[in-house]
């Protein structure tokens, strides 16, 4: 048992290994970034003392893709080329973790990522690439359903032209219009300050509901200067949307009418207490609130941990390859994280990841995690 | 005592006979064996590369520098890079920097015509082989994200050599098409207008995904096909190189060797089109225009002609860089435009020396070099440290202390910033400056 | 016939008629000079002529041609060359290249060739640069500072430079804008010399503006007289000078005028 | 003592203010022209029905009822766009360079602004003003920032600028990009070291977030209700009493004079007894002062800033700036108001007009090819004039 | 004791070394006048005395006061008027603003507003062209609005870098006749002129500079008759 091992086998000289994150911790996508590197952070401070027991010490290294795909790629060959790196946690932007698996592809390196939602990053079926995070597809899937069973007619629906704000926006739409929704408006959008204009014809359409396909920061401005000029439906988002912030930029005019609800992978702190032991610790650790995605890559970090853990004991003790950590991380079975129990399917998605739809409670950022959670589903990613 | 004109004195004495020769091989030797030893050692990279600053630099026959530059390039490097991928990526990167900033230089450098939206016609080339060199012309029916993976390829990947010539003419035709209605305004009105062309085009990559999906918007295209590469010559890089190598080289890495030649030649077909020309009538024109525009016009010189052509040849360079890049990341995405990458590239120009064609290279693998290895190689070095019982000696502070909000890896840009300002007031003139202009600012540094 | 012809233009500044109806006349192998108060219009009515400004009124004939709507350097290249009042000369270029650029339009390399490197091209390029040596030693420019930065010539060496970069275009027609401005009583003489040999030798057609009545009276075949836009008198040097309207608008009675008289003498 | 009218030049106070009216109602009646035109005609084709079936109600009536308030929305970024032009043209009117660095020296100003607003809330101040005092205390944010913008654009210049005024024309290009990046990052670090994040959110407090309703227009089944929101009219006021300040400052005054002189030729300009060094700082402290406005507004008007806001906003004007005739105040103010309108109608309309096609994405793309074809036909932006050397 | 002093003054241009050691006396009330060939280095003379370039050896004294590391606009305030070569006109300052430049040293409105008048009635051309910018003018339109804007300033000294350059005989005329005025008013007066004779025949003394060196110093009348001068400078053959 590990128990035993651990007692029996601190080897004399400790051997090193590394462990990779790749976000962008500079730049203005730093604000996601940089909490995925803290997340991973803390997950190994938290949980390497199995690994320092079998008398192997982990480091991180943290890389900064800047979301651009050249450094991205180029991170990931100074990473493959790392014998010492066995497992890594990245990225946040798809346009860059999809170039750059190709790297860790070639190199057998397994990569786990805590936010890439873009279907085409386990389509292709490499062994070394898996996430924690529900894809596009169903997560759209899942928030049209909602919104059918609340009875919403009409939809407006505005994303943020990201790979992932899109994406999720397009399988609503998809979803939506099957379900025989309207959809009133489909439209993209990089501003994140001005809504004006494009709150002309969202008012203009009076739907029942605007779904916002995104990050909360620029959700925030938009919620509020529609509610400023006066719609009164109900905001919905995917996991973007799950940050305190959301309500302290929107102000309390969020909760008017049909208020706001988002759906989400993270389980809320009812269903998976770790969540709130997390966030206090971030908190103590960093003095601020841990960012969307950081909940994923603490869990991913603990993923890559876990597998490495697992590699080194089929190995009696010694260095295991990587593919041999690759092959233990699409081993591992029922993996309970803190954002929920993770089985890694044949391309690297999680099978039956589970999906929340949750509806904002109080205006008080302080308050955010007594949003409630008003809609549990467990899905599958679809089969290819 | 010690005196500059003394050390000035000793400078060219080593720079004169055999010693130059010897410097040289004794610098390229210690590079290429340090590299050999510690193939992840930065220290090891950053002197092996800058051999070629010796190389360039010193007094020595053309021959010899020529085959040993060649030697260098086509040998040495792939070998060394294959051992440590991350090193041949560095140098396909400076390659393709180097390769749009002497594109861009023309437009600057020469011609005098401020352009803050060049990597427009690099994105215009990468879509293009996108588009024809993937599945994305049978997609074209599906929303991003939704169309199904096993959609045909619409040309075999072969024809990537062929849309590097196309890539040259589209990317050109689109300078012009750009610059026809542009190029009578004043310099700074130019770059404001080159820097919405650049973001419309970047906007257009992100949004023509919609009423048809010509660029699958922000999801990007994938994959890009690359040429086919024959099993014989991955065969022969491991049967000609593998005793020295170590390892047997699979057939990614011999593509990331094929792309870095590539790239090489795409820049050696540069420079001598770009010298070339700045040493003919079209070279003089543009600097007559960049000094002067109405006596230039006075003079007989077509002005919108002349600066249409040092347009389409800058962005010519450009789109088959596009093309290029496309095909070996087998993927392009808006992202890769960005304004902040023509920024990027002008900072190469100028850091290096705007209009010296040398010093433009040095400037792209400075920034380039700077970015990827220096800058994170420090914030992973302090990462380490502060994961370690290190501590600072005298102050006697541990390096786990350091505030987490400290973290030098976030700081990239700070650093970045400060590099800039402190070249831009210390070596106004780039790096390597253009020969002429030396003497300019010589005569200036006055007033 | 006349090789250039000038008739009725008139050039206007908002509410200012700079060039008024101007008519003009310039025979092949001419020299003439345009003189008159500061403002009357010369420069102006140059600009005209080569395309820099469009007239509002008027024609423009060069060898029986309209040059009116044509650019700058189409006219250049019809055979008008001309320096500048303030020196524009490219002044980060070598006085070699400055002139290179003067012959332009004169050289049949294009961008094909120039990366090509075809043997005509080098041809070509030699050949040019004999040329230009020789033009550099013919308006008196010592060879050896060929390679010099133009903006470090001095001023009476940059003049000397842009009259070798209009010479290289070939013209048939040279202008030029106040050519001694700035130069003393000894190279003033140099390059009056200068023009007349650039007329006789190159045969080609002067037309100058000038307010040092030294070289004016010592060159000028023909002189005109323009005041507010408009021509007021036009004759020989002699007719000129005992003219009381141009003495009362232009001349001056006083010591000036009388120093030229005496130093022509 | 000499009398008022001698002093001041009242002709140069009230111009600005007259060409700002003229240039609104100018602008925005074309834009409207336009666009109704186009809804009449396309009102029975195609694109029509598509609306028709969407929205339920014509295009005509969806035009018309809408025009109203997207001239008001116009309007107002318009003005934001315009204080931050201010800044970039005061700079380039003096020195021919484009600072770069305008836009963190705008994003200091916000930070600084917002800080004191967050310290008051926490101090439990904010909570308890009354509305006086509330806008007393939006008046000490806003002072605190142009201080602090203020004083750090000059000590840009000092250090950055400077040391390179002989060089190049590109060189202090490099360094001014060189500095926007460097203050980008010291924002991040200063803002992260207190709090661990670097993103701030203004305080709700007073009664800035109130929309005066004018009135509601039927649309459908539905109401538009015309408004504008207090802070908007206060963004307008503030912007307007800087345009005419600084108008007034560098057209009739002294310094003024001397500004330009200085920016036409130095060495001249020094000739005449000019200090030119005080006379570029004055030029940064007040372009950096404006800015420092332009941020606190800014931040007031979109309530979330990070170290990068400085960055779009700063593209849109110094695109208003060029627009309107770069180092032309006027043509700033008209840049921006032209800019705001168009874009503003570009997002608002364009996915009626094109059946949903394209929307609000292409606002910008908008934006950026009316500049180019207004730049083809003038050359010199609406305003710029045209001063050739002479031959 | 003299008002104005170089000693052993040498000037640069980076590595040009254009002034290679001047000494100049000028005393209170005269009008003395540099003449040289192109490039002998007058222009660069007047640049050090009135600051644009320092002196990297060598002193430059007003009144015994060492003026020749003060900055420009310090030393115009000490009373040293600049109109230098090439004009330097404001381009797009109207011809009124830019003679009010001129006087920027000045506060009283009244008194710039008189020698504004003054400056018009000396050249009607500028009162037609009053609100015109200073970029369109005639060439020689510009030099008279130099010298204009050079009198805005009633200067104790000023420096005039060949203005009659580009007048037309009349305007020459007219411009020497000021510039004798001026001094009979009091105003010390350092002429550059290519037309060394009217210079030499309205100046008291006169230095001759030869590629950046004084080699001759004399009185205008002795100067007038000297060979080398006459047959180098004034034309006479
Ligand atoms: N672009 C312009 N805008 C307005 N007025 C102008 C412009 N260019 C020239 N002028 C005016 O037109 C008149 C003629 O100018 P022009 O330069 O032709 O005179 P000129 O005869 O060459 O005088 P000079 O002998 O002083 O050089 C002048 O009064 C001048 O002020
Ligand atoms: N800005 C400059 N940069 C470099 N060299 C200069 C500069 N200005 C003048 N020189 C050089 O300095 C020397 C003296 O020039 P200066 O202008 O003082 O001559 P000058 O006697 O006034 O001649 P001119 O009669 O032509 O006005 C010349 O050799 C000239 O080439
Ligand atoms: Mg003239
Ligand atoms: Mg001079």
């Amino acid at each position: 048992g590990p128990a035993a091992s651990s007692t029996e086998a601190p080897a004399a000289t400790t051997q090193t290994i590394k462990i990779a994150t790749q976000s962008p911790l500079s730049g203005d996508q730093s604000v996601l970034g940089v909490d995925i590197k803290r997340g991973a952070e803390m997950a190994l401070e938290q949980n390497n003392a199995a690994l320092l027991a079998l008398g192997f010490k982990v480091e991180l290294t943290p890389f900064d893709d800047q979301a651009n795909p050249d450094t991205g790629v180029a991170n990931a060959k100074q990473i493959v080329s790392d014998p010492a790196i066995l497992c890594g946690v990245g990225h946040l932007n798809s346009g860059v973790m999809i170039p750059s698996s190709e790297e860790y592809h070639n190199a057998g390196l397994v990569f786990v990522s805590p936010g890439n939602t873009n279907p085409k990053i386990t389509d292709r079926g490499y062994l070394e690439v898996n996430r924690i995070v529900g894809r596009d597809d169903v997560q759209g899937v899942v928030g049209a359903d909602f919104a059918n069973k609340q009875g919403m007619k009409s939809i407006f629906i505005v994303h943020d032209k990201t790979a992932y704000g899109q994406g999720v926006a397009e399988f609503f739409k998809q979803e939506a219009e099957k379900l025989g929704m309207t959809v009133t408006g489909f439209e993209g959008t990089e501003e994140k300050a001005n809504f004006d204009s494009l709150l002309t014809p969202i008012l203009a359409s009076n739907s029942d509901m605007v779904f916002f396909g995104g990050l909360y920061p620029q959700a925030g401005v938009l919620f509020k200067q529609a509610r400023e000029k006066g719609y009164a439906g109900t905001f919905m988002g995917p996991d973007g949307m799950d940050s305190s912030a959301l309500v302290d930029i929107a102000g309390p005019t969020l909760l008017d009418g049909g208020g706001m609800v988002y759906s989400t992978v993270a389980g809320p702190a009812s269903v998976y207490p770790g969540t709130a032991k997390f966030v206090a610790d971030f908190k103590a650790k960093y003095n601020a609130d841990p960012q969307p995605f950081s909940a994923q890559s603490f869990d991913s970090m603990n993923i890559c941990l876990k597998a490495i853990e697992e590699a080194v004991k089929a190995k009696g003790g010694a260095l295991p390859t990587r593919t041999e950590v690759a092959n233990a991380v699409r081993a591992l079975k029922d993996f309970p994280g803190i954002t929920g129990t993770f089985t890694f399917n044949a391309i690297g998605d999680p099978t039956f990841a589970s999906y929340f739809v949750i509806k904002v409670n109080s205006a008080d950022p302080a308050k955010w995690g007594e949003n409630a959670v008003i809609e549990t589903l467990s899905i599958a990613p679809p089969s290819k | 005592m010690f005196s500059k004109e003394k050390f000035q004195d000793f400078l060219a004495k080593l720079n004169t006979g055999y010693t130059p020769y010897v410097l040289i091989l004794v610098h390229i030797m210690i590079g290429a064996i340090w590299v050999y030893s510690s193939p992840r050692s930065n220290v090891a990279f950053v002197v092996f590369i800058s051999s070629l600053l010796t190389l360039y630099g010193l007094n020595t026959n053309k021959i010899f520098k020529l085959s040993a530059g060649l030697i260098l390039a086509l040998v040495v490097m792939p070998v060394l890079g294959v051992r440590n991928i991350f090193y041949l990526e560095i140098m396909f990167q400076i390659s393709v920097f180097a390769a749009l900033s002497l594109g861009l230089n023309i437009v600057i450098g020469f011609a005098g015509l401020l352009d803050l939206g060049y990597v427009a016609f690099y994105a215009v080339g990468a879509y293009l082989w996108g588009f024809f060199g993937s599945q994305q012309f049978y997609a074209i029916p599906y929303a991003p994200g939704i169309q199904p993976s096993d959609l045909p390829f619409l040309l075999p990947g072969d024809m990537f050599y062929l849309f590097i010539f196309i890539a040259i003419i589209v990317a050109a035709l689109t300078g012009i098409l750009l610059g026809l209605p542009v190029l009578r305004l004043r310099g700074d009105y130019l770059a404001i207008v080159t820097l919405g062309f650049g973001e419309v085009i970047r906007v257009l990559a992100n949004n023509l995904d919609k009423p048809w999906n010509l660029t699958n918007g922000p999801q990007g295209i994938t994959p890009v096909q690359r040429p086919t590469m024959p099993q014989f010559a991955v065969d022969g890089f491991n049967n000609f190189f593998g005793g020295i190598i170590g390892h047997t080289v699979s057939k990614a890495d011999v593509y990331n060797v094929f792309f870095y030649l590539l790239a090489l030649l795409v820049i050696v077909t540069i420079i001598q089109v770009v010298s070339r020309l700045n040493d003919s009538k079209i070279g003089r024109a543009w600097t007559a225009i960049r000094e002067d525009e109405t006596a230039a016009i006075a003079m007989g010189i077509p002005l919108v002609q002349m600066k249409l052509a040092a347009f389409a040849t800058g962005a010519s360079f450009a789109g088959a860089m596009g093309v290029l890049m496309a095909a070996s990341r087998t993927f392009v995405s808006p992202e890769s435009f960005s304004f902040m990458q023509s920024i990027g590239v002008l900072t190469m120009v100028i850091l290096g020396g705007t209009g010296s064609i040398p010093g433009v290279i040095l400037g792209a693998a400075t920034v380039t070099v700077l970015n990827l290895q220096i800058l994170q190689g420090f914030s992973l070095y302090l990462s380490q440290l502060r994961q370690s019982d290190a501590v600072i000696p005298i102050i006697n502070f541990a390096w786990k202390n350091l505030s987490t909000q400290l973290d030098p890896a976030k700081y990239q840009r700070l650093l970045f910033g400060a590099i800039l300002i402190l070249m831009m007031i210390f070596r106004p003139a780039g790096l390597i400056p253009a020969a002429r202009r030396q003497r300019e600012l010589a005569a200036d540094d006055e007033e | 016939m006349a090789l250039l012809q000038a008739i009725d233009v008139t050039k206007r500044f908002g509410g200012l008629t700079a060039v008024n109806k101007m008519n003009f006349e310039l025979k092949k192998g001419e020299i003439v000079s345009v003189i008159g108060p500061n403002g009357a219009g010369k420069t102006t009515f140059f600009n005209t002529l080569t395309g820099l400004y469009r007239p509002e009124e008027g024609k423009i004939l060069f060898n029986g041609t309209s040059l009116i709507g044509l650019r700058p350097d189409q006219i250049a290249a019809r055979g008008i060359a001309r320096t500048f009042q303030n020196i524009r000369l490219f002044g980060n270029m070598s006085v070699i290249e400055n002139v290179l650029v003067g012959m332009h339009f004169h050289l049949k390399q294009n961008m094909v060739s120039a990366i090509l490197r075809f043997d005509s091209f080098k041809k070509e390029e030699l050949e040019a640069e004999a040329c230009a040596y020789e033009l550099i030693k013919y308006v008196g420019i010592d060879t050896s500072l060929s390679n010099e930065l133009a903006k470090n010539l001095p001023y009476g060496g940059q003049r000397r430079v842009e009259i070798a970069r209009a010479l290289a275009a070939d013209p048939q027609l040279l202008l030029l804008d106040e050519p001694a401005a700035g130069m003393n009583p000894q190279e003033t003489e140099e390059v009056t010399n200068l023009f007349r040999r650039i007329r006789d030798e190159k045969e080609i057609t002067i037309l100058l503006i000038e307010h040092d009545m030294r070289v004016v009276m010592r060159i000028s075949e023909r002189i005109s007289v323009m005041d507010y836009g408009e021509k007021i008198a036009e004759g020989s040097p002699a007719q000129i000078r005992s003219n009381s309207h141009v003495i009362e608008a232009y001349l001056g009675r006083g010591a000036v005028a009388g120093q030229h008289e005496e130093m022509v003498k | 003592m000499k009398r008022f009218s001698e002093t001041i030049n009242v002709r140069e106070l009230l111009r600005p203010i007259g060409q700002m009216i003229a240039f609104s109602l100018g602008g925005g009646a074309v834009l409207s022209l336009v666009v109704v035109l186009l809804a009449l005609l396309l009102d029975q084709t195609a694109v029509g029905q598509n609306l028709q079936a969407r929205y339920s109600v014509s295009l005509v009536t969806y035009t018309l009822a809408n025009l109203p308030q997207v001239l008001i929305d116009g309007l107002t970024i318009g003005f934001v766009y315009a204080a931050i032009a201010l800044g970039y043209t005061m700079v380039y009117g003096v020195l021919e360079f484009i600072n770069f660095a305008h836009s963190e020296i705008f994003a200091v100003g916000a930070f600084v602004g917002v800080e004191i607003l967050i310290a008051l809330k926490n101090a439990g101040i904010l909570s308890a003003a009354s509305l006086g005092v509330a806008y007393l205390i939006l008046l000490l944010a806003l002072l605190a920032g142009m201080t602090a913008s203020g004083f750090l654009a000059v000590a840009v210049e000092r250090i950055a600028y400077r040391p390179l005024r002989g060089a190049p024309r590109l060189v202090p290009l490099i360094s001014a990009i060189g500095v926007s990046f460097f203050l980008q990052d010291i924002i991040r670090l200063v803002e992260s070291l207190t709090t661990g994040q670097f993103n701030r959110i203004i305080p709700t407090f007073g009664n800035f977030d109130e929309r005066l309703i004018f009135g509601q227009l039927p649309l459908g089944a539905t109401t538009v209700v015309l408004g504008v929101q207090i802070k908007s009219l206060i963004v307008i006021l503030v912007a307007v009493i800087m345009l005419v300040g600084l108008n007034y400052l560098v057209n009739a005054t002294k310094i003024g004079k001397a500004i330009r002189a200085v920016a036409q030729d130095r060495p001249t300009a020094s000739l005449m007894g000019i200090d030119v060094n005080r006379i570029i700082s004055i030029t940064f402290l007040i372009g950096g002062t404006l800015g420092g406005a332009a941020g606190v507004l800014y931040a007031l008007k979109f309530t979330r800033i990070d170290p990068f806001v400085g960055f779009f906003p700063g593209l849109k004007a110094f695109t208003a700036a060029v627009l309107g005739g770069i180092g032309n105040l006027t043509g700033a103010l008209l840049g921006g108001i032209v800019l705001g309108l168009l874009e503003t109608f570009a997002g608002a309309f364009m996915s009626a007009f094109t059946m949903g096609a394209a929307g609000a994405e292409y606002k910008d793309i908008f934006a950026f090819g009316i500049l180019i074809l207004v730049l083809i036909f003038r050359p010199n932006g609406l305003m710029g004039e045209n001063v050739s050397q002479k031959a | 004791m003299s008002l104005l002093t170089l000693e052993n003054v040498h000037s640069y241009y980076g590595r040009i070394h254009a002034l290679k050691g001047i000494s100049i006396e000028i005393n209170q009330g005269e009008i003395v006048t540099l003449i040289g060939a192109n490039g002998a280095g007058k222009s660069t003379t007047l640049r050090t005395i009135s600051g644009i370039l320092h002196p990297k050896q060598g002193r430059v004294l007003l009144k015994e006061q060492d003026i020749s590391h003060m900055e420009p606009h310090n030393i115009v305030a000490a009373g040293i008027g600049h109109v230098p070569e090439g004009r330097g006109i404001f381009p797009n300052l109207t011809v009124k603003e830019n003679m009010e430049i001129g006087a920027f040293t000045l506060n009283d409105n009244a008194e710039i507003a008189r020698r504004m008048d003054h400056a018009v009635t000396l050249f009607p051309r500028l009162k037609e062209r009053i609100s015109q910018k200073g970029g369109t003018l005639s060439g020689g339109e510009q030099q008279m609005l130099a010298i204009a804007r050079g009198l805005m300033l009633q200067p104790s000294v000023l420096m005039l870098d060949e203005p009659s350059m580009g007048l037309a005989p009349v305007l020459v005329e007219l411009i020497f006749d000021i510039i004798k005025q001026l001094n009979e008013q009091g105003t010390t007066i350092l002429l550059v002129e290519q037309n060394a004779l009217m210079a030499l025949s309205i100046a008291h003394r006169g230095y001759v500079l030869q590629t950046g060196e004084i080699v001759i110093s004399d009185t205008a009348a002795n100067l007038k008759q000297n060979e080398t001068v006459q047959h180098a400078y004034l034309g006479v053959e």
